[in-house]
């Protein structure tokens, strides 16, 4: 069996993170490769329905980043996405959705090493949590009627 | 096909049950849930209720699902593969507890199916479904099945249908051949027919209108102030259809993952602003008073003129779940 | 009720109003929305502890507003959502009168939007211990268990949105799910569309949310989805103060503060 | 065709896309199975369901003629969720056709009869099917005349084919834009369709009238057509409700007793008078 190799998307900020990001790849530091990013113009405009949507089409974990609260681009968009984090993470902690498999994180555009350290260790939480397959089950429940 | 006549004893009966599960039948009855029964997947005996006078949800939905594959497809660069959901196998399903109303309303969607073209999918599924409805020996204020040509015992579309007797045994009516393969598979469980009178052991349901003179009525009834009046409270939910085990308009819908995806049957409801709402905006039926006029059309004169058959069964399922108590029988009664 | 409908009658007479939006008998035991625009009619009027809906629904609806001027009988839950409408700017005093009720059933004048408030500041919110009791079984739960059980108490659900329909602060024209392009979540509902469904409907409704009920009230199928909503009031109060309807806030989503307290962002 | 799936659609490839003003495309399509290109068939005034799998399905009508044989036509504006996607399709994609359906045109009791063309905006294509079904069996039919008109210059689809009619000497062509829709050069009518008729139109006598259009300009045309001596018989539409399936189940185009996409789409003004305004 080969082993799970945990897929992971990440929604960032385009002036914070995705800056971040950058920096981790042009200080050469490695890091796991299990992570696609999504850009977006600030973590304001990050809606829940995209962290939804990505479980739903096979994520196994989510990273949702942005700049260091006062230092939004737009001001303020951070401090609005806070808040609806807290609540959407409440509200999916009731769910029983696993709130481990999303990392919300501030990283800034000069933490390029903190990138890298967000981005390995979700990968290993996830690698201990396995794959998703409660919301997968859910998920394809129209391929499962497929075959009956 | 005659009727036969059966007595079927309690404890027989729950030995049928649990001979029609032990052969790997998969079946539908009323369960408890808080202070509703709503049709459900049942294994054991013990989880059926007795205490109902109708379930909330109609029964409709083991011929008609919620949500139904009409076909899947794998898209590639190359072609384009279908995969027909008319050719899976679709599962033998026992409605155990139907109402005689539940049992009348596939008479409808049926014909709804049948009419024009054959809808192969629906006829698939209702083959494959045996009803096992029992009569009603209780009905509420919401009930008049009387009016709309059906009764607390009646014996239309349903295979066997039970009425309990005093004592606790049940008067077995074998109306269809499948109902007879049932019987027979199980005979030792049946008893010669008893005595008994089965009009005594009914629930009561009084007439309340004569349809024939609601149809004529609405015949000229487009324009009138009562539409408005008795929708003024309507939410525009789309409640009462769910619950309608008649209502079987639908919206077709597409899902896609990736390459591959499904084209879906959903149940879609004449009482949404969305349901004929163009794409340039333009709404035929602008208002809500538009659209509980169309329900009420359909079903009492559309319906009728058609097919000569009544498009509601009085089960009174829409009333009871209305969230604003609009009450269909209010309506029909003040035209 | 002698006094809200000789109120309603004064009402009516008078032409401050066009239309009473109240309580009347309806099927059996239950009672329903009443649209009096006679004074004949008044007589029909009834408060008592059955009178559940949440009338300030029909405030929104165009279907209503075509009537006049409104005249709306308002229990609590109904004031609430009232004031929420008013934060949101749905409503001006202009619109409507408001026929108080109080939890004694007596009638009570307001001659504005923050005689309500200050009101209600009496009356604040407050989730009943046996939902408490509940949401906390809920929460202990194993985290797959939680899953298994909230998607099968979804399960029955047909999407008939009688919920939306039924909720005062449902008002949009249209709602996300609604629309297509894109298309969030699924028309059809099947365990995923249902999920989805819920959890936008809760979020959506998170800080602004009155605790009435009338979504749960509305469910032909009695799901539990008043759970969520009463559990995101929880986490509002908990996370940022007491939280009911205020017209010099605004909606817990719609602000912030620099200092808002977390514990799970890296 | 009684035990196949009836929501299966056919496979069409699309072979040629024209586009004919903002926003709208033509599409020619054909099947992708031969044997299904052999067997199919349709007349003048029935419509498909056309969908992009993942996205859904929309409703057209068959714009091209039946006479024209191993292919069929729709053209369609940009608008909704199924057009946007069917839009950015590419000559070569594949895509699904269920049809035909609907009612068709009676245009073998209008042999000898005077045929005029009423059309508004994107519903020329409706029309299209008829008038070249007529122009192939010219001898079938006395004058020809058709009447279309448009926002503006730019809006009006089938730009080269309004040419050809244009330039036939069998084919009473008019075209018009609303006020303020010209270019310099245009030499068309200025005015909205139902005014434009009344100046332009044949006479009533013999003659059948075909009217598509919006909502609004069906509004305005129809009491110009009385005025001009048509009875209601001899004046036809199609309606557009929105439809589902096609075939009179999904419940969405009723109207009164009938559906629209099963009794429907063509429906004659007499017998339109019949039902309640719900379209």
């Amino acid at each position: 069996m080969t082993e799970f190799e945990p897929k992971i998307i990440a929604f960032v900020c385009n002036w914070c993170t995705y800056a971040g990001a950058d920096l981790t790849g042009t200080s050469r530091i490695k890091y796991a490769q299990n992570v696609k990013i999504v850009r977006f113009p600030c973590t304001g405009r990050i809606d829940f329905m995209l962290l939804l949507k990505s479980f739903g089409e096979g994520a196994d974990g989510i990273i949702v980043s942005g700049c260091h609260p006062n230092d939004c681009h737009y001001t303020s968009g951070n401090f609005h996405a806070r808040r609806r984090w807290i609540m959407f993470r409440g509200l999916l902690d009731m769910l029983g959705i696993d709130v481990r498999r999303i990392q919300y994180s501030w990283v800034s555009a000069a933490e390029g090493a903190k990138w890298a350290d967000i981005v390995n260790s979700t990968v290993n939480t996830i690698r201990e949590l396995g794959p998703y397959t409660e919301y997968e089950k859910v998920a394809g429940y129209l391929e499962k009627e497929a075959k009956q | 096909m005659q009727t036969e006549n059966y007595l079927i004893r309690k404890p027989s009966l729950e030995k049928l049950f649990n001979n029609l599960i032990g052969s790997g039948k998969t079946i539908f009855a009323p369960k408890a849930k808080g202070k509703l029964a709503l049709f459900d997947n049942v294994k054991a005996y013990g989880e059926i209720t007795e205490d109902y006078i109708v379930t909330a949800n109609s029964a409709k939905s083991v011929v008609f699902p919620r949500t139904e594959k009409l076909f899947s497809y794998h898209k590639s660069k190359e072609k384009t593969e279908i995969t027909d959901a008319a050719n899976s196998s679709f599962p033998e399903v026992i409605l155990w507890g139907t109402r005689p109303c539940d049992a009348a309303a596939f008479i409808p969607l049926t014909d709804t199916f049948n009419g024009d073209y054959k809808d192969i999918i629906f006829n698939s599924r209702r083959e494959k479904v045996l009803l096992l409805s029992f009569s009603c020996n209780k009905s509420d204020d919401y009930c008049f099945c009387t009016s709309v040509n059906s009764g607390p015992g009646n014996t239309s579309g349903s295979d066997v249908l039970f009425t309990k007797l005093p004592g606790g045994d049940y008067l077995a009516e074998v109306m269809t051949p499948k109902g007879q393969l049932l019987v027979r598979e199980s005979i030792d469980l049946f008893e010669p027919k008893p005595e008994e009178d089965k009009d005594r052991n009914l629930a009561v349901v009084a007439n309340r209108f004569n349809q024939k003179e609601i149809q004529a009525k609405l015949q000229n009834l487009f324009e009138n102030p009562v539409w408005d009046d008795k929708s003024r409270a309507c939410l525009g939910c789309g409640s009462c259809a769910y619950v309608c085990p008649v209502c079987s308009c639908f919206d077709i819908q597409d899902e896609a993952h990736g390459n591959k995806g499904t084209h879906l049957r959903c149940w879609d409801s004449c009482g949404f602003g969305l349901f004929t709402l163009h794409t340039s905006g333009h709404n035929p039926r602008e208002t809500q008073s538009a659209r509980w006029r169309q329900r009420i059309l359909h079903k009492f004169l559309y319906i009728p003129n058609k097919s000569k058959i009544a498009g509601c069964v009085g089960c009174g399922r829409c009333s009871r779940s209305c969230p604003a108590d609009i009450n269909i029988l209010e309506t029909l009664t003040s035209l | 009720m002698n006094e809200l409908i000789k109120k309603a009658v004064a009402l009516l007479e008078s032409d401050s109003v066009q239309v009473i939006i109240g309580y009347a008998e309806g099927t059996g035991t239950r009672t329903r929305a009443i649209f009096i625009t006679r004074t004949a009619d008044c007589e029909n009027l009834i408060f008592d502890s059955r009178c559940v809906q949440n009338l300030a629904v029909y405030l929104t609806k165009s279907e209503i507003k075509k009537l006049g001027k409104p005249a709306i009988v308002a229990p609590i839950p109904v004031l609430r959502s009232i004031l929420q409408l008013a934060v949101e700017n749905q409503i001006t005093e202009n619109d409507l009168v408001v026929l108080g009720i109080t939890p004694q059933s007596e009638l009570v004048d307001f001659e504005s939007f923050a005689a309500i408030e200050a009101f209600l500041s009496t009356h604040q919110i407050v989730i009943e211990e046996k939902y408490q009791e509940t949401i906390r079984e809920i929460k202990a739960m194993p985290v797959t268990e939680r899953f298994a059980y909230w998607v099968k108490e979804l399960e029955p659900c047909f999407k008939c949105y009688a919920c939306r329909a039924a909720c005062p602060l449902c008002y949009c024209t249209r709602c996300t799910v609604d629309n297509n392009q894109p298309q969030w979540i699924s028309v059809a509902s099947h365990p995923l569309g249902n999920l989805e469904w819920h959890i936008m409907r809760a979020m959506h409704l998170a800080g602004r949310c009155t605790d009435c009920e009338a979504c749960y009230n509305a469910c032909p199928m009695s799901i539990p989805i008043h759970l969520l909503t009463k559990n995101m009031l929880q986490d509002v109060t908990e996370n940022f103060g007491t939280y009911g309807p205020s017209l010099d806030k605004l909606n817990t989503l719609s602000s912030f503060k620099p200092d808002d307290k977390e514990s799970f962002i890296r | 065709m009684s035990n196949q799936n009836i929501y299966i659609p056919y496979l069409m490839r699309i072979e040629k896309i024209t586009l004919e003003a903002p926003g709208v495309k033509t599409f020619r399509l054909k099947f992708e199975n031969e044997q299904d290109a052999g067997t199919f068939s349709f007349r003048a005034g029935q419509f498909g369901e056309y969908s992009i799998m993942g996205v859904g399905e929309s409703t057209f009508c068959i714009a091209s003629s039946p006479t024209r044989k191993g292919y069929i036509e729709c053209t369609f504006r940009q608008a909704g969720k199924v057009t946007s996607a069917l839009a950015l399709a590419e000559e070569g994609d594949i895509v699904g056709f269920r049809g035909p359906y609907g009612n068709t045109f009676p245009m073998d009791e209008w042999k000898g009869k005077n045929l005029l063309f009423i059309a508004g905006g994107i519903a020329l294509p409706p029309m299209r099917c008829v008038i070249w079904n007529a122009l192939d069996t010219r001898e079938n039919f006395k004058d020809i005349t058709i009447v279309y008109g448009a926002k503006s210059v730019d809006d009006l689809v089938y730009k080269d084919e309004l040419m050809e009619w244009r330039s036939r000497p069998d084919v009473k062509l008019v075209t018009t834009v609303d006020p303020g829709g010209e270019t310099l050069d245009w030499k068309g009518e200025i005015g909205f369709v139902p005014s434009v008729l009344e100046k332009t139109a044949p006479s009533a006598e013999n003659t059948i009238a075909i009217v598509c259009g919006p909502p609004i300009m069906i509004k305005f045309t129809f009491p110009v057509l009385e005025k001009l001596g048509f009875t209601e018989e001899n004046i036809f539409t199609t309606l557009e409700n929105r439809m589902k399936c096609g075939f009179g189940k999904c419940g969405r185009c009723n109207v009164g007793e009938v559906y629209v996409c099963k009794d429907g789409p063509v429906f004659s003004y007499a017998q339109l008078k019949l039902l309640p305004a719900e379209y």
